[in-house]
C-alpha cells in the first residue's frame, strides 16, 4: 500500500503528481507517516499550512477579477444594471443553495472521517460530487440561454431582442454591454473551471475512501479537498450577489 | 534656485519652464547620492582594507546592541525622502495643470507617425510650430496603440492612450528647433517615430498659420492641389489619367460634374460637397465595384479640399 | 528518533493528531444560516435602496463568507497562523482594489481632458476606441 | 550550529563528524534517479543546470542586441528582428532565469539543510513545480519557434492583443508560457514557507535562523501572495486575444491603463522576488569572511519582511506618465520612497559588519562586496525614479533601463554568483580555482560598469529605450556600452570555464572550507541524502563565530593552507 503522503495542494492547475516511491519504514512510525516528517503531528500542520497559502494563492487569483469588476463597474453602473437584469436570478439562487449544500456535505464528510466512520465519509463525499454536476447543469443552461440571446463578450455583442429580460426591453443597448459579459463570462467560466477540477480531485480522495486508506489516526486529504471546496463555495458566496442582484 | 554644476553633460538644453526646476532636482539628488555613495563605499573599502583577517586570530565576542544607531539610520533618510518627494511633487503639479492662457492643438498619434492640427483647423504631420513664451496645450490621442509625447528639451512627457485623451502642456522659453521622440514601445517604426517642435517668434507663428490655408506663393489653386494629391498619397489609390483602369479606388478622370453609380443602387452628383464627404467620411457613399479596398479617412482643411477640388476640375 | 521537533503544535506529546470533533446539529446549523442570509440577499435586491444595495449585498456576502470560514473550514480552532493568512490574503486583495480604483475613480479630475473619451469642443470621440 | 557530536554543552555522544560515507549522488544512480527524485538536492542541482542555460540564452540576446545598438541604422537586424530580440532577452532572463535562480536552484539544495531538515515538506510537490519550470520552458521555446513575440516583456495591451509581426498566435504561446512558470514559482512558495515553519531542528527559533532562510521566506511570501495576479493578468490577456473580452482592448471598450495596474501589482513584487534571496546570500557570505554575526540581526531580517509587504504598495510608480490619476502617482510616489528604507538599512549594516572584522578576500566575498556597491548604485538612481517630476522625465529613457540592470545583474546575479561560488564545494562536493575566478569577477565588474553608466548618461540626455535606431548624437555613448557588454560577457565565459574545470578536475572539498559557523557547513560536501547523519539539536546562532567550538570551525585544510591555492 502506498504511503498516503499529505501532499497539501491536491487540486487545481498543476499536473498530476508522481506517486511517491514506497518508503521503507523500518520502525519509522505508522505507514501514513512519509520519511521526512518526524511526528504525525508535524505531517498533519505542514499540509494544513500548505493547503491555507494554496487557498491564499486561489483568493489573489479570483481578486484580480473582482478588481476587474469594480473598476467596470464603477465606469458603467448603467450598463451593468442592464446587463445584470438579463441573468436568470432564480437559476443564480439556486446555484447558490446547491453550493452551501455541498458545503455542508463536504464539512460533515470530514467529520465523519474523523470520527473514522468510513462508508459514511464516502456517502457523503459521493453527494458533494453530485451537487457539483447539479451546479454545472444549472450553469450548462444558463450559458445556453445567453448564447441564445446573443449576450457574448466583447465585439460578439448582439443582443436578440426576443430574448432579452421583460424590465429592459425599452431601455436602449449599452454600448459597454461586452465588457460586462466578458467579465461574466470569465468569473463564471474560471469559477466552473473550478468546480470541475474539485470533481476531479473529491472523486480521486472518494477512490482512497473506499480502498480504506483513511482512518481516525489520518483523514487529512479528506480535510484538505474539502477546505478547497469551501473555498470554491465561498467564491460563488461573492459572485452570486455582485453579478445577479445588481438592481 | 541657484545652479547646480552639472558634470558628464548630463541634460540636454534647458527649453521650457518646466525644464529648470526638474534640472535642479535633477542634480540635487545626484549629488546627494554621489556623496551617500562616496560614504558607504568608502567605509566599506576602508574596513576592508583595515580589518584583514590575520592567521591564529580569535573570532572577537560580538559587540553591544546598536539599537539607537539602527533607529537612527532607518529614520533619518525620510527628511531626504520626504524632501525629495516634497519637491517633486511640486514641480508635478505645477506640469500637470495647464494654463487657462493655453492656445490648444489637437495632436493624433498613429503608427509611426505624429500629426498636429492647429487651432485654426488646418493639419501639419511632422512639424509642430509653436510660439515662444506662450504655454501651449496639447490634446492627444492615438488611433491604434500606445504611443507617448516626449520633448526632452522641454523635459515633457505623456503616454498618448487609443480610446481616450490625455494632455500635456509647456511653455517654450528658446527659439529653436527641438526633437519630439516616441517613448512608449509601438511596434516596427518606434524608434524613428520623430517629429520636431519649431519655435518661433509670435509674429512668425501668426504668419505660418495664415499661409498655411494659402497657396504656396507664386501656384495657383489647382497647382497647389496637385501637390496636395500627391502629399497625401491619393495618387497611389486613384488615376488620373483618361481610361486608365486597375486603380484601388476609382479614376478621377472627368468625374467632377458626372453622375457617379453607386454601390447599392442610386447616384450622385461629383460636386464639392461630394468630393469634402468622400475625404472627410469616404465610406458614406462607394461608387459601384469599388468595395474591396477601404479608403481610410483624411482629415483635411476646408482650403485644401477646395484646392484639391480645383485640380479635379483641370482633369478634363 | 530525534527528540519532539519544538515549532508550532496543537497537540500533546504523543506526536498523534488530536481533532476537535464538531456536533452535527452545529453544521447544520450553520447551513440553514447560510440558506436564510442568501434568501435575504435575494429579498433586498428587489427593494431599491440606491447605493446601499451594493453595501448590504456584500455585507451579507462576506457574514456568510465568515460562517464557512470559521466552522465549515475549522479556522476556528485550528492553529492562529492559517487565519492570519487568510485575513493577510483579503488584505493584499484590497490594497489591489483600493489603489486600482484611486486611479480609475479620479481621473480626469485635475484637467477634466484626461482619461475622457469625448472631446466637448468638437464632438469628437477619442479615436482608437469603441466607434 | 553543532552537530550533535561537536555539541559542548549537550552530553558528549561519540559519534564523529558527521562521516556518513554515502552523499546524495552516490545513493542512487542512473537517469531514473535524476527525473522523479524526491531529492530537494537532485531537484536543486536540476532547477540550476535549467537557469543557467536560461541565463546564457537571454546573455546571447542581450549580445545581439548590444551588437545591433554598436551604430545607428542596420547593423545586423532589422527593426522586427531587433523588436524580437529584447522582448526575448527580457522575457527569458526574468521569467526563465532571474526569478527562478536563487529561491529554486540554491534555495531548494539549502533550505532544507540549514533548518536541519531532511528534506522540504512537500517533496512530490518540489517535483511537480520543476516539471512546470520545463513546460513552462518548452512553451517558451515553442513560442520562439513559430515567430516569437514583439511585444516587450511587459506584453503592453493594446499592441499585444493585436500585433501579428511574427506569427498570429506567438504572443499566446509565449503568455502561456509565463502563466505556467507562474504556477511553478507559486508552488515553490508554498514549500518553503510550509518547511520554514513545520521543519526546522530542535532549537532553532526565529532568532536563530540565517538571514538567507529569513530572505527565502520574504521571497516565498511574494511568490504566494503575487504570482496569481499575473496568472489571471495572463489568462484575461489570452482570453481578450483569443475571444475578444473588451476588458484591456479600447477597440472593444477595455482601457489599457488597467492592463498596466494589474501586470505591474505582480511586477513590482517580482522585482522583490528577485532581489530579496539575493540579499539573503550577500548576509550569509559577509558573515562568513568577516567571521562575526551579521550587525543588527534582528534589523536586517526584519527589513526583508517589510521590503516584502511594502512591495505590494508602489507598483505605479512603472506608470507616472501612462496616463493614471494624478492622485495615485502622488500616493505612488510618496509610497515609493518608504520602499527604499530597508534596503539602506541592510547596506549599512553590512557595511557596519566589516567594522573590526577578519575580513578574507575570497571569491564569494568579491562578489558580495560587487552586490554592495553595484546595489548601492542601483538602490540610489531609484530616488531619481521615485521622484515625480524628474521621472516625467526619466520614465522609458535608458536611465531605467541602466537603473534595473544595476538593481537586477549588479544585484541579484552578482550574488547569485557569489552563492555558486561560496556553496560550490557543498554542492558538488569539488573546489574550484580561486585566483581564476576572482579575475572573472573583475573582468565581470568593470565590464558591467562599463556597459551600464553610459547607459545613465544616454538616458538623461533623452535617448529612449527599445528603440533599434537612434539619433547621431547618441551614437558615441551606445558604442561605448556595447564594448563593455562583451567584456561582461569574457568575464562570464571565464567563470563558466572554472566551473567547468573544478567539476572535471577540482580537488576534493572538506565539509567546511571556508570554516564558516554555519549549519551547512557542519555536515559532509556533498551531504549525505537525509543532509545530516543525525538530526541536528541548535544550540547557537548560525553566525556565533565566538560560541563556535574549534571542531566546528575547522577548515579541513593542512595548517599552512589557502583554499586559494587548491586549484
Amino acid at each position: 500500500m502506498s504511503t498516503a503522503t499529505t501532499d497539501a495542494p491536491t487540486a487545481s492547475l498543476e499536473e498530476a503528481q508522481p506517486d511517491a516511491a514506497p518508503q521503507d519504514h523500518g520502525g519509522h512510525g505508522p505507514k501514513f507517516l512519509a520519511h521526512h516528517f518526524d511526528t504525525p503531528v508535524q505531517q498533519f500542520d505542514a499540509a494544513k499550512l500548505g493547503m491555507w497559502l494554496f487557498l491564499a494563492q486561489e483568493l489573489l487569483f479570483f481578486s484580480g477579477l473582482f478588481v476587474l469588476y469594480s473598476v467596470y463597474r464603477s465606469w458603467y453602473p448603467a450598463d451593468f444594471s442592464w446587463a445584470s437584469h438579463q441573468l436568470n436570478r432564480f437559476m443564480g439562487g439556486a446555484n447558490t443553495i446547491v453550493l452551501l449544500f455541498s458545503s455542508l456535505t463536504a464539512a460533515l464528510a470530514v467529520r465523519s472521517a474523523q470520527v473514522g466512520d468510513r462508508k459514511k465519509t464516502g456517502m457523503l463525499l459521493l453527494v458533494t460530487i453530485a451537487c457539483a454536476f447539479a451546479f454545472l447543469v444549472i450553469k450548462y443552461f444558463e450559458y445556453v440561454h445567453k448564447f441564445e440571446a446573443g449576450l457574448l463578450p466583447g465585439d460578439r455583442f448582439h443582443p436578440v431582442a426576443a430574448h432579452l429580460a421583460a424590465s429592459t426591453r425599452d431601455l436602449p443597448i449599452p454600448q459597454h454591454g461586452g465588457s460586462f459579459f466578458g467579465i461574466y463570462f470569465m468569473m463564471t467560466g474560471v469559477h466552473g473551471l473550478h468546480v470541475i477540477i474539485g470533481i476531479g480531485v473529491m472523486f480521486w480522495i472518494w477512490l482512497r475512501n473506499q480502498r480504506g486508506e483513511f482512518s481516525e489516526q489520518f483523514w487529512t486529504p479528506v480535510d484538505l479537498v474539502a477546505l478547497y471546496w469551501h473555498l470554491v463555495d465561498l467564491i460563488w458566496i461573492y459572485l452570486f450577489p455582485l453579478l445577479y442582484l445588481i438592481d | 534656485m541657484d545652479h547646480i554644476p552639472d558634470i558628464f553633460g548630463q541634460l540636454p538644453k534647458q527649453a521650457s519652464t518646466l525644464a529648470a526646476s526638474v534640472d535642479w532636482l535633477y542634480q540635487f539628488i545626484f549629488w546627494a547620492c554621489v556623496i551617500m555613495f562616496v560614504v558607504i563605499i568608502g567605509a566599506m573599502l576602508f574596513f576592508v582594507a583595515k580589518y584583514r583577517a590575520k592567521p591564529g586570530e580569535k573570532p572577537l565576542a560580538p559587540g553591544p546592541k546598536h539599537t539607537t544607531l539602527e533607529l537612527a539610520w532607518t529614520f533619518a533618510p525620510l527628511i531626504l525622502l520626504g524632501a525629495l518627494f516634497h519637491w517633486g511633487f511640486q514641480s508635478y503639479v505645477f506640469s500637470a495643470v495647464a494654463p487657462a492662457t493655453s492656445i490648444e492643438f489637437r495632436v493624433r498619434a498613429k503608427k509611426w507617425n505624429w500629426e498636429f492640427e492647429y487651432p485654426s483647423g488646418s493639419r501639419e504631420g511632422g512639424v509642430l510650430v509653436v510660439p515662444v513664451h506662450q504655454p501651449v496645450k496639447l490634446i492627444m490621442s492615438s488611433e491604434d496603440v500606445l504611443h507617448s509625447f516626449f520633448v526632452p528639451a522641454f523635459r515633457v512627457k505623456r503616454d498618448v492612450v487609443p480610446g481616450m485623451y490625455s494632455t500635456v502642456w509647456f511653455e517654450a522659453t528658446e527659439l529653436g528647433e527641438y526633437d519630439v521622440f516616441c517613448a512608449e514601445y509601438c511596434g516596427t517604426s518606434h524608434s524613428s517615430m520623430f517629429a520636431k517642435v519649431r519655435v518661433v517668434t509670435a509674429a512668425q507663428y501668426r504668419e505660418f498659420v495664415l499661409n498655411m490655408d494659402r497657396p504656396p506663393a507664386g501656384k495657383t489653386k489647382a497647382q497647389w492641389g496637385a501637390e496636395l494629391f500627391t502629399a497625401n498619397s491619393c495618387s497611389a489609390c486613384h488615376h488620373v489619367v483618361a481610361g486608365e483602369a486597375g486603380g484601388v479606388g476609382p479614376n478621377l478622370f472627368g468625374v467632377i460634374g458626372s453622375e457617379q453609380p453607386l454601390e447599392g443602387g442610386g447616384t450622385v452628383h461629383a460636386d464639392l460637397a461630394y468630393v469634402r464627404e468622400s475625404v472627410l467620411r469616404p465610406q458614406a457613399k462607394i461608387v459601384r465595384g469599388f468595395t474591396t479596398a477601404q479608403m481610410s479617412t483624411f482629415t483635411l482643411s476646408d482650403s485644401r479640399i477646395e484646392a484639391i477640388y480645383a485640380y479635379l476640375e483641370t482633369l478634363r | 528518533m530525534s527528540s519532539h521537533p519544538q515549532n508550532e503544535h496543537t497537540s500533546d506529546d504523543d506526536g498523534a493528531v488530536h481533532a476537535h470533533v464538531a456536533p452535527t446539529k452545529l453544521y447544520i446549523g450553520i447551513f440553514l444560516a447560510l440558506v436564510a442570509a442568501t434568501v435575504l440577499t435575494i429579498g433586498l435586491s428587489l427593494v431599491h435602496l440606491g447605493t446601499w444595495n451594493l453595501a448590504i449585498a456584500v455585507v451579507i456576502a462576506t457574514a456568510k463568507a465568515a460562517l464557512v470560514v470559521t466552522f465549515f473550514m475549522h479556522l476556528k480552532d485550528d492553529n492562529r497562523f492559517h487565519a492570519l493568512i487568510f485575513v493577510g490574503t483579503l488584505l493584499f486583495a484590497g490594497i489591489f482594489l483600493a489603489y486600482t480604483l484611486n486611479d480609475t475613480q479620479h481621473r480626469g479630475q485635475v484637467d477634466r481632458v484626461n482619461g475622457s473619451q469625448m472631446n466637448d469642443a468638437t464632438g469628437e470621440r477619442a479615436p482608437g476606441g469603441l466607434p | 550550529m553543532a552537530t550533535e557530536a561537536q555539541n559542548a554543552s549537550a552530553a558528549p555522544v561519540d559519534a564523529a563528524h558527521a562521516t556518513t560515507d554515502r552523499n546524495f549522488f552516490q545513493e542512487r544512480s542512473g537517469i531514473k534517479s535524476w527525473l522523479v527524485t524526491l531529492d530537494h538536492k537532485r531537484i536543486g542541482l536540476m532547477y540550476l543546470v535549467a537557469v543557467v542555460l536560461s541565463f546564457l540564452v537571454g546573455g546571447l540576446f542581450a549580445l545581439l542586441i548590444r551588437i545591433e545598438l554598436l551604430s545607428a541604422g542596420r547593423t545586423i537586424m532589422d527593426a522586427d528582428t531587433y523588436n524580437r530580440v529584447f522582448t526575448l532577452h527580457g522575457a527569458v532572463m526574468v521569467f526563465l532565469f532571474i526569478i527562478p535562480s536563487i529561491p529554486a536552484a540554491l534555495g531548494n539544495f539549502l533550505l532544507p539543510i540549514v533548518l536541519g531538515a531532511k528534506d522540504v515538506a512537500f517533496p512530490r510537490l518540489n517535483l511537480a513545480s520543476f516539471y512546470l519550470y520545463v513546460v513552462g520552458a518548452v512553451l517558451a521555446l515553442a513560442s520562439m519557434i513559430i515567430g516569437s513575440v514583439d511585444t516587450g516583456w511587459t506584453f503592453y495591451t493594446p499592441y499585444s492583443s493585436n500585433t501579428d509581426v511574427g506569427s498570429k498566435n506567438a504572443v499566446i504561446w509565449m503568455t502561456g508560457a509565463v502563466f505556467v512558470l507562474g504556477f511553478s514559482s507559486i508552488l515553490t512558495g508554498v514549500n518553503f514557507i510550509t518547511t520554514i515553519h513545520k521543519m526546522r531542528a530542535p532549537g532553532q527559533d526565529w532568532k536563530r535562523l540565517p538571514l538567507f532562510v529569513w530572505a527565502t521566506y520574504a521571497t516565498s511570501v511574494i511568490q504566494v501572495l503575487a504570482t496569481p495576479v499575473l496568472a489571471i493578468t495572463l489568462l484575461l490577456l489570452i482570453m481578450e486575444r483569443g475571444f475578444g473580452l473588451g476588458i484591456f482592448d479600447p477597440r472593444l471598450g477595455g482601457d489599457p491603463v488597467l492592463f498596466q495596474h494589474f501586470f505591474w501589482f505582480y511586477s513590482h513584487p517580482a522585482v522583490y522576488i528577485m532581489i530579496l534571496p539575493g540579499m539573503g546570500i550577500v548576509s550569509e557570505i559577509i558573515a562568513t569572511f568577516s567571521r562575526r554575526e551579521i550587525f543588527g540581526y534582528m534589523f536586517v531580517a526584519m527589513s526583508s519582511v517589510a521590503i516584502a509587504l511594502l512591495g505590494f504598495l508602489v507598483w505605479g510608480h512603472h506608470m507616472f506618465t501612462s496616463g493614471q490619476s494624478e492622485y495615485s502617482t502622488m500616493v505612488f510616489s510618496a509610497l515609493t520612497f518608504l520602499v527604499a528604507i530597508p534596503s539602506g538599512v541592510k547596506v549599512l549594516n553590512w557595511v557596519a559588519t566589516l567594522y573590526k572584522g577578519q575580513i578574507t578576500l575570497s571569491a564569494p566575498m568579491l562578489y558580495a562586496l560587487g552586490f554592495i556597491v553595484l546595489f548601492s548604485i542601483g538602490g540610489l538612481t531609484g530616488l531619481f525614479l521615485g521622484t515625480l517630476s524628474v521621472d516625467i522625465y526619466l520614465h522609458d529613457t535608458y536611465f531605467v533601463v541602466a537603473h534595473f540592470h544595476y538593481v537586477m545583474v549588479g544585484g541579484t546575479v552578482c550574488a547569485f554568483f557569489g552563492g555558486l561560488h561560496y556553496w560550490w564545494p557543498k554542492m558538488t562536493g569539488k573546489l574550484y580555482d580561486e585566483r581564476l575566478a576572482k579575475v572573472a569577477f573583475w573582468i565581470f565588474f568593470i565590464g558591467f560598469n562599463v556597459t551600464f553608466l553610459s547607459q545613465f548618461v544616454l538616458g538623461s540626455r533623452g535617448a529612449p529605450r527599445r528603440s533599434w535606431d537612434y539619433l547621431p548624437q547618441f551614437e558615441e555613448l551606445h558604442r561605448f556600452s556595447s564594448v563593455g557588454a562583451f567584456i561582461i560577457g569574457i568575464g562570464i565565459l571565464l567563470m563558466v570555464i572554472v566551473f567547468v574545470r573544478s567539476l572535471v578536475s577540482g580537488a576534493k572539498a572538506p565539509p567546511n572550507p571556508w570554516g564558516s559557523a554555519a549549519l551547512e557547513w557542519q555536515t559532509t560536501s556533498p551531504p549525505p541524502v537525509e543532509n545530516f547523519a543525525s538530526t541536528p539539536v541548535i544550540t547557537r546562532g548560525p553566525y556565533d563565530y565566538h560560541l563556535a567550538t574549534e571542531g566546528e570551525l575547522y577548515a579541513g585544510f593542512p595548517e599552512d593552507f589557502e583554499p586559494s591555492k587548491k586549484a
